[in-house]
């Protein structure tokens, strides 16, 4: 049965992962239908939300697990999956166990993770430091310190691109890292205002205007781009999500030798339960219904998982794969795993449009140096006050 | 105002001799008129044509070439392997076919869309025109304020009257979508066009026991060919170049190749590659500026019956 | 209320107003089988308004209409049996003239051959047989005119409208078609209403004629009465070119009678026929210029001396202007006895060919 | 005799109705009930999907209290105002100018017109890389040795609305300018006669006479123009993203984005409000004076 | 060669073509200081064109042009010491008829106090001081047109040029705007040169016409030898309302001198006066209606029987239609002698008032 599935994998390592999906789900004897839409996922989603409520809706679709579907749910446009998850024995596999609440809503199962994305990861260019003369930075403060050297070689010290989530989320990591993962949870899971605006988290916004600063040549738009400028040592570093590993490889290039990555910007060593999932749309037709079941199976199975993951950069869901093939940076990150040092993301924390506020702010604050920290902080205060 | 009529008046002044003006006024090719026009001309016209000089020098470029290079310069290797791939071989997730396919697509929604929406303004501008009832220019005037509303406060409404009437992402409901949008534009295009023409005609055709239809296809239709121009190269290349009813208002296998050129610039594998970029940016604006360069000049005269009449 | 039997055209108490403004109010008419009516008016009154109500282009805002007896105020234009030819011929552009010609057969649906008749007939007293394959485009303005009249003509219409259709030729070929429609009348022996604000035209076609002003028929008469009699002053001082002579002076019961006063002039009107009972007051006396004669002599009932002030020769005859009670004032003579500028003259006519009018009212005593 | 009635006024001109209806449909259902809806659910905290929790103005508040939104009008401002006086001058000019009887009008037409017949999306690729300092302008002036040239528009945050400008304006003064050319080629040849005897320069002919005489040209100028500059977006999302930062944003994006992307229909509803407000208000009275009361 | 001194305006030899359409070929035309030529033609004739050579608003092929003697041929318009008004008035529609008046001589620099006598001036010549503030939208035809001519005559020119500057008016007005000029004419006695294809407006205004056709000068004299004795049948056809009658036939040299035999009538020529030798052969027999008279008793040199065809009253006169050697022939009597339909009447005229010309050429014999 011919099933469509939409996502928004459309840079070279995600294409590839994909890839992977669509052979293992072709392997059942069904087909997948593939529904790429580059941009982002701000560009897809609403395509993806008008299908499915303008009474047209595709098989199988990409979301980051979190609240962006919760509505289609309430709204009974999403199809329960209990019953596949019950039978695969989710609950179980599942790893960490605060994936599949992401998925639940009110004790239901609708989505299936397929991945962990965390975005804690400071990624470096082993080229870019030879060449600057400076030994390669343990964490984020030895790599402010690095970055006049840097810039003197004539490489940017941080490439940020210039897509507003990239900010924004480059400053959730440092408000876990630099601030830990008390001050993340105070700001984003108790929405404390006055927290945010106290001392604390001036220190993350003092980082934060570091990195601007040391960002301010990034003449790129996309993440993809500037992980390039690492890739190709014209840049020093990016704080990226593990998903630039996959650019990495695509590259042909080697963790270790010549890129090295620090989960938690070498600060504060966790990892972020971020990641993306598939939601399946309620179907009328009894076959195609029949296909999102074996695709969710699928997407679980653990070589597709591997597979999967193992070209996307990201972590498995489930803990009982083999990932002996994995790279250094990817052990690195199953490791923090392993020993629990896990926080829920912003995607399951805070709503899209607060989500979508961040940005604003962000985007303005890294392009334009006027913007007082403080000013800044006292705004992203505001925000927090009124988030939900 | 002829440019260069020198020659008879210099051998008539030869003639004559400069004291007694003979003939047409002598004028000289350089004038400080002349420079001044032309000059101003020329310069206007390298802006515009500079854009498209990249484009095609740069689709004509291998990477290395580009990224070295200036790009204003000539390639110096000719490839034309940044059009094969633009046209076939991109890819967009799983897909690598490049537009060739969202170039089909584009067909089956333009042509479909160009007609109808053609069709229902001309008879609207018509009605309009000729056959005015009450209340038709209150319906009117709502239809050319509904030009200025911006589409992205139409989509969530227009989606929610096709997922009623049952079309949502079929191909007829992304063309009866641009049918609405074209109407207030063409409509108002068909109504001045259809007022501009002499009311006896339309008058003497009724005497002669022709209806509103026996009119409108026997004597009204064979006279606005310039009209239908100007009308079929604005739907044309604005249906063609929309992107975001075809992106909200499709599925993947009938995206337009707007689409597929979105998807395939923004899937950025690596670096740019600007030079498939740019074939697939030439590829796709390829029929509307072919429409344009035919017929450029009926576009012009059309203009002139449609538009300038208030 | 149904129309007398032998009109073929009965407009009663027409209004009709576009909007707030009335453009022809509480009209009637009636019009004679076979008569040939010329609506004349200036610019404006409501000439082809009133053609387009008859047509059924127009949709009345009150009163009826009947042609040939039926009532069709509410008839479509093609079941009315009216033919209509326009001031801008109204040719259809793409077709040939045979085209143009059966147009209207085609859409009713008339049999081949019976089109095929109708059109030799029309074209044979059009004299267009030569014209029919091409399009309007290669036709000249007369020719084109004569293409727009056998358009109604083939249709067999009881009734033709001509809303002024010769006022785009020249003057030579408005001349020569002037005399075609008068014999095409004659032989058809059709009704038709003629609507033109050419006096000439008016005078020459009409069995009588309707002079409209502000969308109300002032009168409705023969040429000559309306010529030589007019109601009013609107009416006298539209017909005639060069137009009727107006002095502005009193009507005075004198010893011998009435007589007209404007400064030193005292005109006698002895002979005017009083159209009613006269009593002194200001009056308008207004006599054409061709009622005037120059220089010939002292047989008129009143005669007076004034200085020429222009002369227009118009080659046939020559205008001649001079002042009267310091009012503008023409004579025509025939060209032979054209005077000079500035000389002096004698004028002489005949009170009885004069009209009176009452100064405030316009209209005639 | 039934027809001597007055018939009944709704079935006269049936046909025309009839033919009118997808007028009359588009005009009702779509943009006026569209409209309605959309004012409706605005005063609503609607999220994802749309719903009736009435929150009365607090999307409103809210919407006027963003930073983002205020930068996006004045955006807006900015790029209209450059629009439409940049548009109208070089429109009219080069009108002016092929009206001359100048030799190869018609391929200098064509020029000035094709880049209308190319989506935002094309004209916002190839100026985006044309302004790319690393590619584009900047670069290669700079390799002719002029090495602190420096013209970067679409990455600085304060000139980046006109860098947008400049790609606008290449696409949309084509259409302007065939526009204007029709209009000249419409004001009678004996004016500019008269204006020759009279002794009247060029210009002043131009600049007092024969502009003031092109009155409904620029009206309908105008109004394409002005429904052009309301609706930017896809020039502003090819170019620069709204970026570097929120620099770049404009109002329809704004909606866009809170619409789908923050997933809170109720802001982007409210934005999508205003906007039409300041339409309504500009529109409707002209749009009544042009086309309501004539005839 | 320059021109001779007294003449206001000279032209000669002047040519003109668009591209390879010639549309005037060496032209000469000398215009006398303070004379009123009309140039009259029909229409496509090249009466525009000449004007526009004039004003130098066209450049002209070969040839030059002289204006009080200097030769303008290369002179910008403003410099030629031209005004001009147009058929179409051109007036600048925004601004008020004080800003139209003046514009010129605001570009041009000349003073406040100037500018206000020149329009106080023009205003009171044109009586259009009330109308100074008004916009030319707010003016009525004829009103238009006076600010037109207002507007070439604060300019202080020698020579006015007019494009059919009436023929945009209805006939009422234009014969009274036609006296106006007339009148201003005589008041300026500036030099004048007016374009008409209207032959009573050429008749009453010029001092001499300039009959053209094909961008040929075909005859140029005072407005009564050419309606009197046209120069060939063309320019005899064009001037006439209703227009001169010809009847083909052949000149014969008979026992009592010339004849023209048409059929069976024959015409003894006894009184005509030929304007060269007389040849036998085909040539066209021409007279005016007015000058053929109708049931006048016998003492005509010639006259023949006819009957009616149809009759045209035309208020003032009547034009009887009738055949004459199978031939339409006309004739224009008094009202108050109109005959009948079908009514069998005598002709009666003098062969000295009639025209012959050669039938193949059209020259006047
Ligand atoms: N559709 C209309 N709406 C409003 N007023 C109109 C309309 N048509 C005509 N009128 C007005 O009605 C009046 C009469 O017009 P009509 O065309 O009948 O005049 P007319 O006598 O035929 O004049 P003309 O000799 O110029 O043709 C005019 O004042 C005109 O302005
Ligand atoms: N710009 C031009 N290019 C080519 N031919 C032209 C041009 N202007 C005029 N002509 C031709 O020159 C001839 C004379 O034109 P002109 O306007 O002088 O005629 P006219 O006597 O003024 O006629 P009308 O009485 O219609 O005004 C016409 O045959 C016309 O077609
Ligand atoms: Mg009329
Ligand atoms: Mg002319």
């Amino acid at each position: 049965t011919d099933l469509e599935v939409t996502h928004w994998w459309t840079s070279g390592g995600e294409a590839a992962a994909v890839a992977e999906l669509a052979k293992a789900f072709d392997a059942t004897g069904n087909h997948w239908v593939d529904g790429a839409i580059a941009g982002s996922g701000g560009t897809a989603r609403p395509i993806m939300i008008s299908r499915i409520t303008g009474g047209d809706p595709m098989g199988a679709t990409q979301f980051n697990h979190g609240r962006q579907a919760e509505e289609l749910v309430q709204a009974g446009l999403m199809r329960d999956l209990t019953d596949v998850a019950t039978k695969g024995k989710w609950t179980d596999v599942v790893r960490p166990k605060s994936l599949l609440d992401g998925c639940t809503i009110d004790g239901k199962i609708y989505c299936v993770p397929v991945n962990i994305h965390s975005w804690q990861w400071l990624w470096l260019s082993n080229e870019a430091f030879a060449k600057a003369g400076v030994p390669l930075p343990k964490d984020w403060n030895e790599f402010v310190a690095a970055a006049p050297a840097l810039e003197k070689a004539g490489i940017i010290p941080l490439a940020v691109g210039g897509q507003a989530w990239q900010s924004s989320g480059a400053f959730d990591v440092l408000l876990a890292a630099v601030g830990g993962t008390d001050t993340f949870l105070k700001v984003y899971k108790d929405k404390d205002a006055k927290f945010a605006a106290g001392p604390e988290v001036a220190k993350v916004f003092k980082a934060a205007d570091d990195a601007r600063k040391m960002a301010k040549n990034t003449n790129v738009q996309d993440w993809n781009q500037a992980t390039n400028l690492v890739i190709t040592g014209k840049a020093g570093g990016q704080i990226m999500g593990d998903w630039a590993q996959g650019e990495f490889q695509v590259a042909g290039k080697t963790a270790g030798k010549d890129y090295t990555c620090l989960p938690g910007l070498g600060l504060n060593e966790v990892i972020a339960t971020g990641g993306d999932a598939f939601y399946f749309p309620l179907l009328k037709d009894a076959d195609k219904s029949k296909a999102q079941e074996v695709l969710a199976e699928t997407l679980l199975d653990p070589k597709t998982q591997v597979a999967f993951n193992l070209k996307k950069g990201s972590l498995p869901v489930r803990g009982d794969v083999d990932l002996n093939a994995a790279n250094d940076c990817m052990k690195k990150g199953l490791a923090i795993l392993a020993k629990g040092a896990v926080i829920p993301w912003t995607d399951q924390l805070l709503s899209q449009d607060t989500q979508k506020q961040k940005e604003d702010l962000f985007a303005e604050f890294f392009a334009k140096p006027e913007l007082t920290v403080e000013d800044a902080q006292k705004r992203f205060a505001d925000l927090i006050a009124s988030a939900d | 105002m002829a440019d260069i009529t020198a020659q008879a008046s210099t051998a008539a002044g030869a003639r004559q001799g400069i004291t007694d003006p003979y003939g047409p006024k002598p004028r000289r090719v350089i004038s400080r008129r002349n420079v001044f026009l032309y000059g101003t001309l020329f310069v206007m016209a390298v802006y515009y044509l500079l854009p498209l000089y990249v484009m095609v020098v740069t689709s004509l470029k291998g990477m290395p070439e580009i990224r070295l290079g200036n790009i204003f310069s000539p390639p110096l290797e000719i490839t034309f392997e940044p059009w094969v791939k633009a046209w076939s071989t991109a890819c967009t997730g799983l897909n690598c076919d490049g537009l060739s396919r969202g170039f089909w697509n584009s067909v089956r929604i333009t042509v479909p869309s160009v007609l109808l929406s053609i069709a229902i303004a001309s008879v609207n501008g018509y009605a309009l025109a000729n056959w005015r009832f009450k209340g038709a220019d209150t319906f009117f005037i709502i239809l050319i304020v509904g030009a200025f509303i911006p589409y992205q406060v139409m989509i969530y409404p227009i989606v929610i009257i096709l997922r009623e009437i049952g079309l949502y992402g079929s191909l007829s409901g992304l063309v009866i979508v641009h049918s609405i949008f074209g109407m207030p534009i063409l409509t108002l295009l068909f109504r001045n066009y259809f007022s501009s023409m002499p009311e006896e005609l339309f008058r003497a055709a009724r005497v002669d026991g022709a209806g509103f239809w026996g009119i409108f296809l026997r004597i009204m239709l064979p006279m606005s060919l310039p009209i239908f121009v100007v009308a079929i190269i604005l739907q044309v290349t604005g249906i063609w170049n929309d992107f975001l009813f075809g992106v909200v208002y499709t599925r993947p296998d009938t995206y337009p190749m707007t689409v597929q050129l979105n998807n395939i610039v923004n899937s950025v594998q690596g670096v740019k590659e600007y030079n498939v970029n740019m074939a697939a940016t030439i590829l796709t604006g390829l029929v509307p500026l072919i429409v344009y360069f035919i017929s450029g000049k009926l576009f012009v005269r059309g203009i002139a019956a449609g538009a300038v009449k208030g | 209320m149904t129309a007398a039997n032998d009109t073929s055209v009965s407009i009663q108490d027409l209004s009709l107003n576009f909007g707030a403004v009335t453009v022809l109010e509480t009209l009637n008419l009636d019009v004679a089988d076979g008569e040939f009516i010329v609506l004349l008016g200036p610019s404006g009154c409501g000439k082809s308004t009133l053609l387009n109500c008859i047509a059924g282009l127009l949709d009345v805002s009150e009163g009826r209409i009947f042609i040939k007896g039926k009532n069709v105020t509410w008839e479509e234009p093609k079941d009315r049996g009216i033919g209509m030819v326009f001031q801008s011929y109204a040719l259809y552009p793409q077709m040939t003239v045979e085209k143009n010609l059966s147009f209207g057969l085609r859409v009713a649906g008339t049999p081949k051959e019976e089109i095929a008749k109708r059109i030799a007939r029309a074209a044979e007293i059009l004299q267009i047989e030569p014209l029919l394959q091409r399009k309007p485009a290669a036709l000249s303005g007369g020719q084109r005119q004569r293409v727009a009249i056998g358009r109604a003509l083939v249709r067999d219409v009881d009734v033709f409208l001509f809303d002024e259709p010769l006022s785009n030729l020249d003057a030579k070929l408005r001349a020569e078609l002037r005399v075609e429609i008068k014999l095409l009348h004659r032989k058809l022996q059709n009704t038709m209403i003629y609507v033109t604000h050419d006096q000439i035209e008016a005078m020459t076609l009409a069995d009588r004629i309707a002079v409209m002003k502000g969308g109300v028929i002032q009168q409705l008469d023969a040429p000559q009465t309306i010529y030589n009699r007019p109601v009013n002053r609107f009416v006298a001082g539209f017909l005639g070119s060069p137009a009727m002579n107006f002095v502005d002076g009193y009507l005075e019961d004198a010893d011998g009678g009435w007589r007209f006063a404007a400064g030193d002039i005292k005109i006698p009107l002895g002979t005017y026929d009083f159209a009613k009972p006269p009593a002194p007051g200001p009056v308008t006396f207004g006599i054409r210029p061709e009622h005037v004669s120059l220089n010939s002599g002292t047989g008129w009932p009143f005669s007076i001396a004034a200085n020429v002030e222009v002369v227009e020769p118009m080659g046939s005859d020559t205008l001649v202007w001079l002042k009267l009670a310091q009012q503008n004032f023409s004579v025509r003579v025939t060209s032979e006895r054209t005077p000079k500028n500035d000389e002096a003259v004698t004028l002489g006519f005949d009170p009885m060919r004069a009209s009176l009018f009452d100064t405030a009212t316009g209209t005639r005593i | 005799m039934s027809k001597s009635e007055r018939p009944n006024l709704l079935f006269r001109n049936l046909n025309a109705k009839v033919a009118s209806i997808p007028m009359i449909l588009t005009a009702m259902v779509v943009f006026v009930g569209g409209t309605v809806w959309t004012v409706l659910y605005s005063f609503t905290n609607s999220k994802l999907l749309p719903r009736l929790n009435f929150v009365g103005l607090d999307q409103y508040y809210r919407l006027w209290a963003t930073p983002r939104w205020l930068i996006s009008i004045e955006n807006l401002l900015i790029y209209g105002a450059i629009s439409l006086v940049f548009s109208l001058v070089i429109g009219f000019l080069l009108a002016a100018l092929l009206d001359q009887k100048i030799r190869f009008e018609d391929t200098l037409r064509t020029i000035f017109l094709y880049p209308f017949a190319l989506s935002f999306i094309v004209t916002g690729l190839v100026w985006q890389w044309l302004l790319n300092p690393d590619f584009g302008i900047q670069h290669v002036v700079r390799d002719l040795g002029w090495t602190s040239f420096s013209f970067d528009p679409l990455y600085n945050s304060s000139i980046v609305i006109y860098g947008i400008s400049i790609a606008a304006l290449w696409q949309g003064t084509g259409l302007i300018m065939c526009l204007m050319l029709a209009g000249l080629r419409g004001i009678d040849e004996d004016i500019w006669k008269a204006a020759r005897v009279d002794g009247i320069p060029m210009w002043k002919t131009y600049l007092f006479i024969v502009i003031p005489m092109m009155r409904p040209v620029f009206i309908t100028t105008l109004v394409i123009i002005a429904a052009g500059i309301v609706k930017v977006y896809d020039l502003v999302v090819a170019q620069t993203s709204g970026g570097p930062g929120i620099a770049s944003e404009v109002p329809a994006k704004y909606v866009y984005d809170y619409m789908f992307f923050a997933q809170n229909l109720g802001q982007g509803f409210a934005a999508s409000t205003m906007m039409l407000l300041s339409v309504v208000i500009v529109i409707v009275p002209w749009a009544y004076l042009e086309f309501g009361r004539r005839k």
